[in-house]
């Protein structure tokens, strides 16, 4: 027979996990979530977006200056010399591709280990892995010397034999590696704004936004169906991108681990990197999230508790990145190979030691008073550590490559390095790039997942019944 | 329903034809197949070469002993030239250019890029035809390149000298060629 | 035109639940539920079928294996060997890194593909249907009512009572 | 003619119009477009209108020749392609020299075609033509035949021209010839007179000693016969691996490459020069049981090193041998001294075919300054000399010239002293010229020209002939002096024809001459003689007032670099470029000072110094040299050149202005400037990269030789030949004649100091030096280092694109145009010896060096290609050396001898330290280098199996010559 009545409430009791932690605050209907989050793409950007754009832009204007000077005149327009082959150029790649990793790593790991708190976050820090990869990407490509036959690397059938490529080349695998990532992340990213998009359309007011929206939503309904199917496509893609993210640093970590100079050659570096990796990236995201939050008005929805949960994880990463300095020495003591242990006395105490010694401060010191409750939940202590970690990182690259190469095996060989201000622009632009491209999307694209945040208020209504 | 899948197939099609085009294109940049310039004096190798069967390494007698093949000096000419009594206009002009002491300045038809070192005299040491790289130059009035030259087109040579053991072994190290 | 649906739209996902429930247990079919985010106890509610996107995931990833195993093989040991400092042409070791790769990469774009495909999601897609406000903060709840049989009121009663905002009797989207 | 190294004798150089010349070359400027430049659309090939018969486009023809670099003259084989000669080595036929040649005469195939060559006659700033120039100069000449004219020369070893220059004197009762050398050995040449009653230059035979004593001789850089002596030397070495010992003591103030080389090097200030070899003298005498009185022990020198010196020497009196490079007779009286008690005289100290490679004479010089000053000198003649640069008075030698009515000088270019002459006839390049030489009384040589002239230059004996009223033709002339003395001194060819063709194809001709000095008694030199007598009390007055001496003044210590020697291959960038043997530095002196000095004026290498000495100035870099005397500054002359060309002209400062002065004094500027080095770092940090060995452990073991290391991969199979390359380090002096032959032969570029500053210099091979134990013993190795071809190369496994693989037969290739220029190679290269193109060097301005000049671009090697910005390069084995001779041995149906392909290092290598070879063949003399006990691989824990190995350098004493300690320097 027929229920004509509805049931009684308690027969949708949540169980009580769900319950513990509270991922937003206030209690806004599903519609003041889509309002929200929509505001800055529907309102007009404000000053401060203005002057930062401004700044970003102009950065990048550098950068593309020093590139193109670079590109047309030589590589040896930067400090580089006959012994230190690499600095800033790979510096800045790993850099870069490091940051890319807590986007991939907050959507996927978290979403598979089912943390909630991701959904506030895990868009924006998608949209800067892709950026970050973007970044990174540019620099192995102008760090060739002739980066208009770039298209080499490429196993393409050709007029030369045909004449394929090394895959026994780290490099290659880099060339695999990073353009996977990137092809990966920007699916997941895209597929996961699929169902916003279609929000935007339904919302839009202009016809041009409601056709761009409408191409870009592929007719996204909201079907019962299609949400099955979809939840599974993205737990597969999740489950896909961990191992990826983590293969990825890896690889990079093997252009240093497979060659045989000391300081490069390590059995350390996978997990080390891919540590060091997770810690930038997130250090990254503090940094952006924590301005974003504020100048967005989203403190609602990215909460001290996620700025909370996200520093704890870049105490662990950064303690275990302490650790791996500490290994490293380790070996080169208890190795009893002399280059290996020239190279890290030369670290310590050699003409490079300052950069040494800002990367142990930055990394392996300031993340040890995230121990401290009070200082997870200090935004202004958060910010400036964030700001500290993401130096510290650059110059551990830095440390590792350049302190290997400028003193190797010859000490006939041994040189200094000095980077130019062609360099120096080139760097300054890929943050121009970077920063460019995430003002840009925080004003085009919806940078909270709607229908995720959704799913937990909705959530908590039932719970609240 | 209909409209989305045709308009993917349609563009999956174009983009398929486009790249196909693009790849074909590239692959021959830099090959001057049929190439074939008019020469400051019409010499055919037709008549010499073909008609008159004159061994090619009785002109270009660089092949035999130079990285150049060369371009036969005028006196090589006038060896025969010099007792012949025929005339055309094409053997006057190049009388003339003797007397004013100015060489001829033919066109290189078979051109390598700079950086590849190719030697004649190894070819023929190794008893490689001529025609095996220049195509049949005795029916040829104007010299064309038929081959297309390209570093594809050397190894597929080398790799069959490697297996056809009646011919002396070609090398396929890089080194052979570049540096 | 014909009003061959009912559809009940509300705004909280537990009445949703018990609604669908409900017109299932009278011996309704339920056309589909159009909701602003997942809802999972839907899929048994509405019972629907696992979805096979897993397989083709492994699909796409032992193709994207295979396809670059076979790339570095047969390009370093069939077509071109070469000595690259004194390894063997077949350095598996070496090998494994990219094919892990596009092992990944074939499996990512074969799930994307796969979603896109089976759920016809395509630019120019079809729109979507009872109300914009479906994908904003509205559950509709799409009752099949073609059998004459059916009394459409009762059904939308029915609806009324589970919670719902309001109903309307339609013809079937699509 | 089918005799091919006289093709020219058909047509006499005058004949051959420089239009006729391009003629020539003219289908090779196609081919070397080639080779050098990028391709255009449309390539044209400009056949010979009529083909000479000895050259063929593309083939490779030598002519034997006579170095022109310096009075060294050696004998030397110039290789052209299409008629561009485009790589000079040394002639194996020649029983002096052998087949080795120095940097700067490798160099000497590129100031062929300096650009800033004089392009024709001058007369008073304007070009001119000769006959213009004849009808100026002659009637002067003849104007002033009644009163004096002089030919003021360096030292002629041609016999021909000298014979020339004899009628002249004949023909004006007043001509002179005055010879001045820049560097001068008139003191030893007097010295000789004085002793043996000849003024000569002794011939020295290093290979006859057994243990020798330098005093501040650099006879292995730039001293007198540098190749001669090294290989000699380094034969002796050879020869000593398995027979006794040999020793070499060297006393000096700075660090030369023979103090470098010496296995035990003693500080000696200039000052204590004299009395070193006073010492050495008594302490030699004393061991001889020779009375002398008068030597008092002088307590300035180190008597133990000394008294040890002397051991050795009387160990092996009559196999010993002491030379010292100072001016002053007295000092060289008592060195004739030394080696007459010891007995050296007749065996390592040869008289009877004295060495005329100087002939220098100061106080003739000195005259004829006073005389132009007085006027009565009418006409001055200026060949092979520059004394406005390099005269001590310089100033007062152009005040002198002004009084002269006529002034010619037969320079290249308008150099610092062409440019105060009233006529410039500029002389062809040697290369350009007949010529003969006779650098060793008996030892002739000839010289051919290997391209028709570049300029309007000419000969300076067809001037001569010409202002003699004759015709000229240098060519007959030689002809006729050597059918007149040198035919008759030989009974093996019977016609002159036959004699004169073989010697021409030999490039030299031997034979005992007669003894020119008169006969003397080694008996009668064991005893104190007046010459003795007043040498010491010479010396002894000198040194006491050598003594005093204010402690703000050092003293000053002048040498000859070993690339550019006197000054005079300023303009040369290879050799501008080529890092000094022993500091490394290029582009520049400096001043050399020791720590302790450097520490005393607050100075820091880089720093500027001004160096002062009376009103004479010059401002210069500091550079804190290990093992430098700690009183004394030593600067390189032959820089800051005025009028040396666009490469040249002001680099550095030219300190011959203080060759007067025996002390300066320094004081800081405060400025910097960079010295460009190409090695900053000199402590081998006990890293056992250059090992040695000593004599007993080579006795003891030699036959065990290490197994090679074990390696995880299947060993490859390999081509029918496995090249390889063994170095001995018990050879190689590091004279470096082999950078600047590797950059000839594979067209490497010079990038400028500036480049070499920010460390990106491009040569293939590089001479790595390291120095050990303090100041006073310094020791010193030296080590070539190029691509080791590593059988496992870890530069190839990590390039992405294939561009450095393999070869079949063992050498790793680097592909130029496949390169995308990653530079992860030359990362992951543990030697560092891979070269990255970081701009584009060829054709570019920037870099007007070698490949952007049309004209200088004719040096390049057609064979090697110039590789474009972006990719890397690096040695190649000579990879083209080895397909030239290995088609060479296809064509002519024969095996490939072990020797027949040599590297351009190994050709160059006066010691013969660098020896190429197949270890398929167990015969070959590599197979069996790396099979012996000396043999190593640098680096071999590394596991890159490399195929250039090092033979360890064998000494009597571990703390000798190994830097192996951990050292402050």
């Amino acid at each position: 027979m027929i229920a004509w009545s509805a049931p009684a409430a308690d027969r949708h009791a949540e169980p009580p996990s769900r319950r513990r932690t509270r991922w937003i605050d206030g209690d806004p209907t599903l519609r003041d979530i889509t309002d929200d989050v929509m505001r800055p793409l529907t309102s007009r950007p404000g000053a401060a977006w203005w002057a930062a754009f401004a700044v970003a832009a102009s950065a990048l204007a550098i950068g593309a200056a020093s590139v193109t000077y670079e590109v047309t005149t030589g590589i040896g327009t930067w400090g580089l010399n006959k012994t230190v082959g690499w600095a800033f150029d790979i510096t800045n790649f790993v850099f870069w591709v490091g940051i890319g990793h807590a986007g991939t790593l907050i959507s996927a790991i978290l979403l598979l280990l089912r943390q909630q708190w991701r959904t506030a976050i895990s868009r924006s820090a998608e949209a800067m892995t892709i950026f970050a990869v973007m970044c990174a990407a540019m620099f192995p490509l102008i760090h060739m010397g002739r980066p208009w036959l770039a298209f080499w690397v490429l196993p393409y059938p050709n007029s030369r034999g045909p004449l394929w490529v090394n895959f026994r080349s780290p490099l290659l695998w880099d060339v695999f590696a990073i353009n996977t990532y990137l092809t990966i992340s920007l699916v997941f990213w895209y597929v996961g704004m699929i169902p916003d998009f279609a929000t935007l359309r339904d919302r839009a007011q202009s016809p041009l936004r409601r056709f761009a929206y409408s191409m870009l939503s592929l007719g996204w309904d909201g079907s019962a169906r299609t949400w099955s199917r979809y939840e599974t496509a993205s737990t597969l893609l999740a489950g896909l991108a961990t191992p990826l993210v983590i293969s990825v640093h890896t690889i990079v970590s093997m252009d240093f681990a497979t060659s045989v100079l000391p300081g490069w050659h390590a059995t350390i570096f996978p997990p080390y990197f891919v540590a060091g990796a997770v810690f930038s990236g997130f250090a990254m995201v503090l940094t952006l999230l924590i301005i974003v939050r504020r100048v967005m008005r989203l403190e609602r929805y990215i909460t001290l508790r996620h700025l909370d949960a996200m520093a704890k994880i870049m105490l662990l990463t950064g303690s275990i990145v302490g650790l791996a300095y500490a290994t490293e020495f380790y070996n080169a003591w208890y190795g009893h190979n002399v280059y290996e242990r020239a190279v890290f006395l030369n670290r310590v105490t050699g003409p490079y030691a300052w950069g040494f010694w800002i990367m142990v401060g930055c990394n392996a010191c300031a993340p040890q008073l995230l121990w401290i409750r009070r200082l997870r939940r200090n935004v202004p202590i958060l910010f400036a550590l964030s700001i500290a970690v993401n130096v510290g990182m650059w110059f551990e690259r830095f440390i590792i490559i350049v302190t290997s190469l400028h003193r190797s095996f010859l000490p006939s060989t041994w040189t200094m390095y000095r980077p130019s201000m062609i360099e120096v622009g080139t760097l300054i632009g890929s943050f121009g790039l970077f920063f460019t491209c995430f003002l840009l999307f925080v004003r085009l694209l919806p940078m909270i997942a709607m229908w995720e945040v959704k799913a937990l208020a909705g959530h908590r209504d039932e719970a609240t019944r | 329903m209909v409209s989305w899948q045709l308009a993917a197939a349609t563009a999956a099609l174009t983009c398929a034809i486009a790249a196909a085009v693009l790849a074909r294109e590239l692959s021959r940049v830099g090959v001057h197949q049929g190439y074939a310039p008019a020469q400051p004096i019409a010499f055919s190798h037709k008549l010499h070469a073909g008609d008159f069967r004159v061994p090619c390494l009785y002109c270009h007698f660089g092949a035999r002993t130079s990285r150049h093949a060369g371009i036969p000096p005028a006196n090589v000419c006038m060896n025969c030239h010099g007792l012949l009594q025929k005339q055309t206009t094409d053997l006057e002009l190049l009388k003339e250019l003797i007397d004013q002491q100015r060489p001829v300045a033919w066109i290189k038809v078979h051109n390598l890029p700079d950086f590849v070192y190719f030697n004649h005299s190894q070819h023929v040491t190794a008893h490689v035809e001529c025609q095996a790289c220049h195509g049949h130059v005795e029916r040829m009035t104007r010299v064309e390149q038929q081959a297309p030259l390209t570093m594809g087109w050397c190894i597929d040579c080398h790799r069959q000298r490697r297996t056809d053991f009646t011919v002396p072994a070609a090398n396929l190290d890089c080194g052979k060629c570049h540096y | 035109m014909r009003r061959d649906v009912v559809v009940g739209r509300f705004h909280q996902e537990p009445m949703v639940i018990d609604a669908v429930h409900a017109v299932r247990s009278c011996g309704l079919r339920i056309a589909d539920v159009y909701s602003p985010y997942p809802i999972h106890r839907l899929d048994e509610a509405m019972a629907i079928a696992r979805s096979r996107l897993p397989l083709v995931a492994l699909a796409g990833g032992v193709g994207g294996l295979i396809a670059a195993l076979a790339l570095e093989l047969y390009t370093s040991v069939i077509d071109w060997p070469l000595n690259v400092g004194g390894k063997p042409d077949a350095s598996l070791l070496a090998f494994i890194p990219i094919a892990f790769e596009l092992t990944i990469l074939g499996a990512g774009l074969a799930t994307a593909a796969g979603l896109l495909i089976r759920s016809r999601l395509a630019p120019f897609g079809a729109a979507p249907v009872v109300d914009r406000s479906a994908t904003d903060d509205t559950f509709a709840v799409v009752v099949h009512c073609r059998d004459s049989a059916i009394d459409r009121r009762l059904v939308e009663q029915l609806l009324l009572n589970y919670g719902a905002m309001s109903v309307e009797s339609r013809g079937l989207p699509r | 003619m089918a005799e091919p190294l006289t093709f020219w004798r058909e047509r006499p150089e005058a004949d051959t119009s420089r239009r006729d010349f391009l003629t020539r070359i003219g289908f090779t400027l196609a081919a070397s477009a080639l080779a050098g430049c990028s391709r255009g659309p449309v390539q044209q090939a400009i056949p010979f209108l009529n083909k000479p018969e000895e050259i063929t486009p593309g083939v490779a023809s030598w002519y034997a020749t006579t170095c022109g670099g310096c009075s060294s003259a050696c004998a030397l084989l110039a290789k052209t392609r299409d008629g561009r000669p485009i790589k000079i080595e040394g002639n194996a036929e020649s029983r002096l020299f052998g087949g080795g040649t120095c940097a700067a005469g490798q160099a000497t195939v590129l100031s062929l075609y300096d650009p800033d060559r004089a392009r024709g006659p001058v007369w008073r700033g304007n070009a001119t033509t000769w006959e213009a120039i004849d009808k100026e100069i002659q009637p002067r000449l003849t104007a002033a035949a009644e009163r004096r004219v002089v030919l003021l020369s360096g030292t002629i070893t041609s016999p021909s021209t000298r014979a020339l220059i004899a009628e002249w004197s004949s023909r004006f009762p007043h001509f002179s010839h005055i010879v001045y050398d820049a560097v001068s050995f008139s003191g030893l040449r007097e010295a000789t007179r004085r002793v043996f009653g000849v003024a000569a230059v002794p011939h020295f035979r290093f290979d006859e000693a057994n243990t020798i004593v330098g005093l501040d001789a650099d006879f292995l850089g730039t001293w007198l016969s540098p190749v001669e002596f090294t290989r000699q030397y380094a034969g002796r070495r050879r020869r000593a691996l398995d027979q006794d010992r040999v020793r070499h003591h060297h006393f000096e103030a700075g660090v030369s490459l023979t103090g470098s080389n010496a296995d035990r090097r003693i500080l000696m200030p200039p000052s204590a020069h004299g009395a070193t070899a006073l010492a050495l003298l008594r302490q030699i005498a004393a061991r001889a049981g020779v009375a002398i009185d008068g030597l008092a022990l002088d307590a300035t020198v180190d008597n133990n090193a000394i008294a040890v010196a002397a051991d050795d020497l009387w160990r092996d009196r009559g196999h010993s041998l002491v030379v010292s490079g100072s001016n002053e007779p007295s000092v060289q009286v008592i060195v004739h001294a030394i080696n007459g008690v010891l007995g050296n005289v007749g065996t390592t100290v040869d008289l009877d075919a004295p060495s005329l490679q100087k002939q220098g004479d100061d106080a003739a010089v000195a005259a004829l300054v006073d005389d132009m000053e007085r006027g009565d000198v009418h006409a001055l003649l200026v060949y092979g000399a520059n004394p406005v640069y390099d005269y001590r008075e310089a100033s007062r030698f152009v005040r002198a010239m002004e009084s002269v009515a006529l002034t010619v000088s037969f320079a290249d270019r308008v150099d610092e002293t062409a440019a105060h002459c009233h006529a410039v006839c500029p002389d062809h390049h040697f290369l350009e010229a007949w010529g003969d030489a006779e650098p060793v009384a008996g030892s002739f040589s000839l010289a051919q020209p290997t391209i028709a002239p570049l300029f309007d230059t000419r000969a300076v004996q067809d001037s001569l002939l010409v202002w003699l009223g004759r015709a000229p033709g240098f060519y007959g002339y030689i002809r006729e002096t050597w059918r007149r003395d040198r035919f008759p001194r030989q009974t093996r060819y019977q016609s002159f024809d036959e004699f004169w063709d073989h010697s021409l194809h030999d490039g030299v001709f031997e034979t005992r001459p007669a003894p020119v000095a008169p006969s003397r008694s080694p008996e009668r030199l064991a005893l104190p003689t007046d010459a003795w007598r007043a040498a010491a009390s010479e010396i002894e007055r000198g040194s006491r007032d050598a003594a005093n001496r204010s402690s703000t003044e050092y003293e000053l210590h002048l040498y000859e670099t070993v690339a550019l020697g006197d000054g005079r291959h300023a303009n040369n960038p290879w050799l501008q470029e080529l890092p000094d043997p022993v500091s490394k530095i290029t582009w520049g002196n400096f001043v050399a000072v020791s720590a302790a000095a450097a520490g005393r004026l607050g100075v820091e290498s880089g720093d500027v110094l001004r160096v002062s000495s009376g009103d004479r100035v010059v401002e210069l870099p500091a550079f804190v040299q290990p093992g430098q005397s700690s009183d004394t500054v030593s600067i390189a002359r032959g820089y800051g050149r005025e009028r040396a060309g666009r490469v040249g002209t002001g680099v550095g400062a030219n300190a011959v202005r203080f060759a007067a002065a025996r002390v300066v004094t320094l004081a800081k500027t405060g400025r910097q400037q960079a010295l460009a080095a190409t090695q900053t770092h000199h402590s081998v940090e006990g890293r056992p990269i250059v090992r040695t060995l000593t004599r007993d452990q080579l006795r003891q073991h030699d036959a065990a030789v290490e197994a090679p290391l074990a390696t995880l991969y299947p060993p490859r199979e390999g081509g029918q030949h496995h090249w390889a390359m063994a170095v001995d380090l018990n050879a190689c002096t590091g004279c470096s004649a082999c950078v600047t032959a590797c950059q000839a032969e594979n067209n490497v570029p010079v990038v400028g100091a500036d480049e070499v500053r920010r460390g990106r210099e491009m040569h293939w091979i590089r001479v790595d030096r390291y120095y050990g134990g303090t100041d006073a013993q310094l020791t010193t190795a030296v080590q070539p280092m190029m691509c080791q071809h590593c059988e496992n190369a870890p530069c190839e496994t990590v390039c992405p694109v294939l561009a450095t693989v393999h070869s079949s037969d063992g050498i790793n290739q680097q592909v130029y145009n496949r390169c995308v220029g990653t530079r992860y190679c030359e990362n992951n290269c543990p030697y560092k010896v891979r070269r990255f193109n970081w701009f584009q060097y060829a054709g570019n301005e920037r870099f007007d060096y070698t490949l952007t000049d049309p004209l200088e671009r004719m040096v390049l090697n057609p064979d090697v290609v110039v590789r474009a910005r972006g990719v890397m390069e690096k040695c190649s084995l000579c990879v083209q050396r080895i397909q030239t001779e290995k088609l060479a041995a296809r064509r002519e149906d024969r095996p490939l001898a072990d020797g027949r392909i040599q590297t351009a290092c190994g050709q160059s290598c006066p010691a013969d330290a660098i020896v190429f070879g197949d270890l398929n063949d167990p015969n070959s003399r590599v197979a069996k280098l790396r099979a012996g006990r000396r043999h190593y691989t640098v680096l071999e824990e590394l596991g890159t199996r490399p195929n250039v190995g090092y033979l360890m350098r064998v000494v009597d004493d571990e703390r000798e010559q190994t830097p192996h300690t951990e050292t402050r320097l």
